[in-house]
C-alpha cells in the first residue's frame, strides 16, 4: 500500500518536474515573447498541479493538504491573469 | 549524500548572477526586473538559513512591495533619454570602484569564515527570559520584537511615520491634502480587475491568519501587514479603489495606531510591571497580540502609502 | 542566568526624554494643520526641562545614570545610558532646537483659519523627530538600537534639505540620503560582525570583550567608513555644502549645528567606549589626517564661496575636521588625554551653537535683502546691525580667538598636541584659524563698506535676538569652569588612565 | 561546505557587487538598487550570524534574525523615500543628475569644488 502510494507521488511529481522542464526549455528557445508565455503557463499550471497532486497523499493533516491545494489554485489565479495581462501590454506595444 | 548541497550552490550562483545582471544591465528596466527576480529567490536563502519568518517578510516586503515600487518608477524613468543622469564613469574610476569592492567583499569573506566557534548566542538567554517577561509566545522572534527589544520595534514604526511624510512632502504645495495618483491605467484591463476581485479577498484572510498564528508560529504583524497591505495595492491597480487622501483623518489614524499604542503601552509598563516597555507576566501574551493587532493595521496601510506617493493634483 | 538590573535612579528621566518627542510626532501627524506647531513649541519647554534634569542628576550623582527598558538588564534588553558628555549634549541639543523652532515661526506658522500646509507640517513633525533621534543617539546604550536612531536621523534631515521643493534642493537632498543610507548600511555590518563574534550589542558589555582582532578591526572600519559618510568628513564631504546651504535657515541651522553631530558622537562612542582596549593609535593618526585636510579644504572652498550660505556650509566641512583631531589627542589612557577629550566636547558645542547662529543670521539676511551674495552686501552692516554682530560673533568663535568657546576648543588642543609630543597637530589647528579668520573678513568687510542698501523688510527683533542668544553661548563657553569639565569625563571607560 | 558559509560568501558577494555600482552608476536609481543588494548582503551577515547561534533548543538565534526584518522594513521605507525624490526631481527639471555642478546656478559664481 504504501509502495503503491510513493509510486503514485513519484509518478505524479516526474510528471510535474518534466512539464516545468519543458516550460523552461520552451521559455529559452521560442522565438517570441507570446509563445513563451504560452510556455511558462504550461509549466505554471500543469507541473505545479502534478507535483502539488503528487505531494496530497504525504500531507500530515488534512488542513496541510488543503493549504497544498490553496497554493495551486492561487498560483493558478496569478499566473492565468498575469499570462493575460503580459499579453495584452504585448499586443497594445506593438501596434 | 543528499541532494541539498547542490541545490545550496545552484541557488547562490543564481543569486550572485542576477546580482551581475542589476549591476552591469545596460538598460535601466532590465536591472530593476533582475532585482525583483533577486529578491524572490533570496527568500529561499532565508528559508535554507532557518528563517521563516524572515523569508516571509522578504518575500512580501523585500521583494514584493518593494518590486512594485520599483518597477512603477523604472517604467516612468525608462522612457526618458539615456545619458541624462550624467557621464558614464571613466575607466580609472572603475578601476577604483572594482579595487575597493574587492578589498571590502574579500576582507568581508575572509572575516565570515573566522567567525569565532562557538558561535555566541542569546538563544539560551531568550529561552530563559521566555518564562518571564515573553511569557506564552512560541515564536522567538515576536517575542524579541515585542517584547525583549520593543524598544527599536516601537522606534522603527516610528519611522515609518516620518517615511510617509517623507514621500508625502515631495509633492507639489497647492496638491496638499489630495489623494496619490491612481496606481494603475484609466482603464484597467479586465484580467487585472478579475485577480483583484478573486485574490484580495482570499489574501486578505490569509494575511490575518499569518498574524494571528504569528504568536506562536512563523508570521506576525510584519508579514502578515506586507500582506494585507499587497493586497490592498492589488485593488487599486486594478481600480476598484482608490489611494485616500492624505489629509483623510482615518488614513492619519491607521498610520500611527501601532506606534501609539505601542508607546501608551510602554508608558503604562511601570504601573503595570514596574518597568517602561515591560508586561506583567501573567497578561504577556493578550498585550502583545493587543499591541500587534495594531502594528498590523498600521503597516498595512503604511506600505501602500510609501508606494503610492505624494498627492497629486491631477484628477480623472 | 539573569544578569541584574542595572537601572540607577532618575533612569526613566531617559525614556520620558525620548518618548516625549515620539508622542509629539504621533500627535502632530493625527491632529494635522496648526495644532502641529502648538505641539512642536509645546513641548519644547519639557523637552529642555528634562534634558537639564538628567543633567542634573548624572552632575550630581558623579557616575552614568542607566535605565534598562523592559526590566531586562542587557545582553538580551536594551539599555539607556546617560553619562557626562551625553548630558551635556542634550542640554545643547535642548537649547538649540528650542531657539531653531521660536526662530522658525515667523516661516511655517499656520495663520488662524488657513488649511494645513506642506512645509508646516514637515518642518514641525521632522524638527521633533531630529529631536528624538538625538536624543537616542546621546543616550543609548545598544549598538543595534543606535541604528534605528541613525535611520530616524536621516529620515527625518532628509525632507528639511527639500522643503522648499527647487529641483536643486531635490537633487541635494537626493544626494543626501545615498551618502546616509550607504553609511547606515556600512555601520550596521559593522554591527552584525559584533554580534556574530562576541554575541551582544551592549556598549559596556562589548567594550569588556574586545580583542584585537581581524573581525573587530573589520567592524569597526565598516562602522567608521558609513559614520564619516554621514558626518561628511573630508573626502566624503561633497553632500554637505548643498545639501546645508539650501535648507530654510532654521533647518540648516539645526543640520549643521546639531544632525552632523549625531554621526560624529557615535564616532566618539564605538571608538572610546566600545573600543577602549584596542590598540588604535595607526587608525586615530587616519582620522586625524583626514580631519586635517577637512580644516584646509573645507576652509580654502569657503574662502571661494560667493554665496554667505554656502560659504558657512564649507565652513562646517572644516570645523568637522577639528573634530577628528579628538582621535590623536584622546585616545589611550594618558596624561594628556583628558586635555584632548575636552579640546573634542568643546569643539562640537562651540561650533554648534556659533554656528547655529551664523545660519539663523544667515537667513535673517536673506530675508531682509532678497539675496545672500556677498559681493552685494556693501553696507549691510550698518542696514542690519545686530544680525552682522552675531555673525561676528560667531566667526570669533569659528576663528579660535578669545574669549569663545572656540577659542577654548583650539587651546586645548594645542596643549594636548604639544604635551602629548604630536607637534604636527599644531599645524591644521593654526592653519585652520588662519583661514577661518579669512573667510569671516571676507564677509565682514563688504559689509562694513560704504553702500546703499535696500531692505526689502527688515527682520523682526526677536529673531535677531534669538541668534545673538546662541552666538553668545558660543562665546560664554569660553568661560566654562573646571566643574563643567569634571563633568566631561563621568562614565569614560579611560578617563586619565583608571577606569571607571 | 555547510549552508551558513555559502550564504555568508554570497553576502560579501553581494556587498561588493553593490558597493562598486553605488560608487559607478550615475543614475539614481540604479545607485538605489545597489544600495538595496548592499542591504540583503548585510541582512545575510546577520542570517548566517543567526544560524551560526543556533542553542538551546532553538535553530537559530532569534536576536539577531529579529533584526534584519526590523531591517528589511527600514530599507524598504528609505527606498520608498528615495524613489520619491527621484521621481519628483524628474518630473520638475528632467533630469536626474546628482553631479553638483549640473545645478551650480550662474549667480553661484565661484561656486566649485
Amino acid at each position: 500500500m504504501i509502495a503503491l502510494v510513493d509510486l503514485f507521488s513519484l509518478a505524479a511529481i516526474g510528471a510535474g518536474v518534466f512539464f516545468f522542464f519543458a516550460g523552461t526549455v520552451g521559455l529559452l528557445r521560442f522565438p517570441d515573447s507570446l509563445t513563451r508565455l504560452h510556455a511558462l503557463a504550461k509549466a505554471d499550471n500543469l507541473g505545479l498541479g502534478l507535483v502539488a497532486l503528487g505531494l496530497l497523499p504525504r500531507a500530515d493533516t488534512a488542513l496541510a493538504a488543503l493549504k497544498l491545494i490553496v497554493i495551486w489554485a492561487l498560483v493558478l489565479l496569478s499566473g492565468a491573469s498575469t499570462a493575460q495581462l503580459i499579453g495584452r501590454a504585448l499586443r497594445r506595444g506593438r501596434k | 549524500m543528499s541532494v541539498l548541497p547542490f541545490l545550496d550552490v545552484a541557488l547562490a550562483l543564481l543569486i550572485v548572477g542576477l546580482a551581475v545582471w542589476t549591476i552591469a544591465a545596460r538598460v535601466l528596466f532590465a536591472s530593476v526586473v533582475g532585482y525583483v527576480a533577486y529578491g524572490l529567490l533570496l527568500a529561499l536563502v532565508w528559508v535554507r538559513l532557518y528563517a521563516p519568518d524572515v523569508a516571509l517578510t522578504e518575500a512580501a516586503v523585500g521583494s514584493g512591495v518593494t518590486g512594485v515600487l520599483l518597477i512603477t518608477a523604472g517604467k516612468r524613468l525608462g522612457a526618458a533619454r539615456a545619458g541624462e543622469a550624467g557621464p558614464a564613469p571613466g575607466l580609472a574610476q572603475k578601476l577604483f570602484a572594482g579595487a575597493l569592492a574587492l578589498l571590502v567583499a574579500g576582507a568581508l569573506a575572509a572575516v565570515i569564515l573566522i567567525l569565532p566557534d562557538p558561535a555566541p548566542s542569546l538563544a539560551p538567554q531568550a529561552a530563559a527570559a521566555a518564562d518571564g517577561p515573553g511569557a506564552g509566545l512560541g515564536n522567538p522572534i515576536t517575542a524579541v520584537l515585542i517584547s525583549y527589544r520593543s524598544f527599536d520595534t516601537m522606534l522603527e514604526k516610528v519611522v515609518l511615520i516620518l517615511a510617509v511624510l517623507g514621500v508625502w512632502s515631495v509633492g507639489a504645495d497647492k496638491a496638499w491634502g489630495a489623494a496619490p495618483a491612481p496606481l494603475g491605467q484609466r482603464n484597467p484591463y479586465g484580467a487585472s480587475v478579475f485577480l483583484a476581485q478573486m485574490l484580495a479577498p482570499v489574501g486578505a484572510v490569509i494575511g490575518v491568519h499569518i498574524f494571528w498564528v504569528g504568536a506562536d508560529a512563523p508570521g506576525g504583524a510584519f508579514q502578515g501587514g506586507a500582506l494585507l497591505a499587497a493586497m490592498w495595492m492589488i485593488a487599486m491597480m486594478a481600480r476598484i479603489t482608490e489611494p485616500p487622501r492624505i489629509d483623510a483623518r482615518r488614513l492619519r489614524l491607521a498610520l500611527v495606531a501601532g506606534p501609539a499604542v505601542f508607546l501608551i503601552a510602554g508608558l503604562a509598563g511601570p504601573l503595570m510591571a514596574g518597568s517602561f516597555f515591560a508586561f506583567p507576566h501573567a497578561f504577556a501574551k493578550p498585550i502583545i497580540l493587543f499591541i500587534e493587532a495594531f502594528m498590523l493595521l498600521s503597516i498595512a496601510v503604511a506600505l501602500p502609502a510609501l508606494v503610492a506617493g505624494p498627492p497629486s493634483g491631477r484628477s480623472e | 542566568m539573569m544578569a541584574p538590573d542595572p537601572t540607577t535612579p532618575g533612569g526613566s528621566l531617559l525614556v520620558l526624554a525620548i518618548l516625549l518627542p515620539c508622542a509629539g510626532i504621533i500627535l502632530s501627524f493625527v491632529l494635522g494643520g496648526r495644532n502641529a506647531e502648538r505641539v512642536a513649541l509645546g513641548l519644547t519647554p519639557f523637552g529642555f526641562a528634562l534634558a537639564c534634569a538628567i543633567a542634573f542628576h548624572v552632575a550630581s550623582a558623579g557616575k552614568p545614570v542607566v535605565y534598562a527598558l523592559g526590566g531586562l538588564a542587557p545582553p538580551l534588553g536594551i539599555a539607556l545610558r546617560a553619562d557626562g558628555v551625553s548630558a551635556v549634549m542634550l542640554v545643547a541639543a535642548a537649547v538649540i532646537l528650542t531657539a531653531a523652532s521660536f526662530y522658525a515661526r515667523a516661516k511655517f506658522a499656520t495663520p488662524e483659519g488657513a488649511p494645513e500646509s506642506r512645509i508646516a507640517l514637515t518642518f514641525w513633525i521632522m524638527l521633533q523627530a531630529i529631536w528624538a533621534a538625538l536624543t537616542i543617539i546621546f543616550v543609548g546604550g545598544d549598538l543595534f538600537n543606535l541604528y534605528v536612531a541613525l535611520e530616524l536621523l536621516t529620515f527625518a534631515a532628509v525632507p528639511l534639505v527639500c522643503i522648499d521643493g527647487r529641483p536643486e534642493t531635490l537633487a541635494a537632498a537626493l544626494r543626501y540620503l545615498l551618502f546616509a543610507l550607504f553609511g547606515s548600511i556600512s555601520y550596521l555590518l559593522g554591527v552584525a560582525l559584533f554580534y556574530g563574534a562576541y554575541g551582544t550589542l551592549d556598549i559596556p558589555l562589548l567594550a569588556q570583550k574586545v580583542q584585537s582582532t581581524p573581525i573587530v578591526w573589520m567592524a569597526a572600519a565598516l562602522m567608521t567608513g558609513g559614520l564619516l559618510a554621514k558626518t561628511a568628513l573630508f573626502p566624503l564631504h561633497l553632500w554637505l555644502p548643498p545639501a546645508h546651504a539650501n535648507a530654510p535657515a532654521a533647518a540648516s541651522a539645526v543640520l549643521s549645528g546639531l544632525v552632523v553631530k549625531g554621526s560624529f558622537f557615535l564616532t566618539l562612542r564605538l571608538w572610546f567606549y566600545v573600543l577602549p582596549a584596542l590598540p588604535a593609535a595607526g587608525a586615530a593618526n587616519i582620522l586625524g589626517a583626514l580631519g586635517s585636510a577637512a580644516i584646509i579644504v573645507g576652509s580654502v572652498l569657503a574662502l571661494r564661496q560667493a554665496r554667505l550660505k554656502l560659504l558657512i556650509a564649507y565652513s562646517t566641512v572644516a570645523q568637522i575636521g577639528y573634530l577628528f583631531l579628538v582621535f590623536p589627542l584622546a585616545m589611550g589612557a594618558h596624561v594628556w588625554s583628558d586635555i584632548g577629550w575636552s579640546a573634542g566636547v568643546m569643539q562640537i558645542l562651540a561650533h554648534a551653537f556659533a554656528k547655529a547662529a551664523m545660519f539663523l543670521s544667515a537667513g535673517l539676511l536673506a530675508e531682509a535683502l532678497g539675496h545672500d551674495q556677498i559681493a552685494r552686501l556693501g553696507g549691510a552692516a550698518r542696514a542690519l546691525p545686530m544680525t552682522f554682530l552675531t555673525l561676528g560673533l560667531g566667526g570669533l568663535s569659528l576663528m579660535g580667538l578669545p574669549p569663545s568657546g572656540g577659542f577654548s576648543a583650539k587651546w586645548l588642543m594645542l596643549q594636548a598636541s604639544v604635551a602629548s609630543g604630536q607637534w604636527v597637530w599644531t599645524l591644521p589647528v593654526l592653519a585652520g584659524g588662519l583661514l577661518a579668520a579669512g573667510y569671516v573678513y571676507r564677509i565682514l568687510t563688504p559689509a562694513l563698506s560704504e553702500g546703499d542698501i535696500v531692505l526689502k523688510a527688515p527682520p523682526k527683533r526677536s529673531r535677531e535676538a534669538i541668534a545673538l542668544g546662541l552666538a553668545l553661548i558660543a562665546l560664554a563657553l569660553g568661560f566654562a569652569p573646571q566643574g563643567f569639565f569634571d563633568l566631561l569625563e563621568i562614565g569614560r571607560p579611560l578617563a586619565a588612565g583608571t577606569l571607571r | 561546505m555547510s549552508p551558513w558559509v555559502l550564504a555568508g560568501l554570497v553576502g560579501a558577494a553581494l556587498v561588493g557587487l553593490g558597493l562598486y555600482g553605488l560608487i559607478l552608476h550615475p543614475h539614481p536609481l540604479r545607485k538605489l538598487l545597489a544600495f538595496n543588494l548592499i542591504g540583503s548582503g548585510v541582512f545575510l551577515v546577520f542570517g548566517i550570524v543567526a544560524r551560526r547561534g543556533a542553542a538551546a533548543g532553538f535553530s537559530f538565534d532569534p536576536i539577531p534574525q529579529a533584526m534584519v526584518i526590523t531591517g528589511i522594513v527600514v530599507a524598504f521605507a528609505a527606498s520608498a523615500l528615495a524613489v520619491a525624490l527621484i521621481l519628483r526631481l524628474h518630473a520638475e527639471s528632467g533630469r536626474v543628475t546628482l553631479d553638483p555642478e549640473a545645478w551650480t546656478k550662474p549667480d553661484d559664481g565661484a561656486a566649485k569644488s
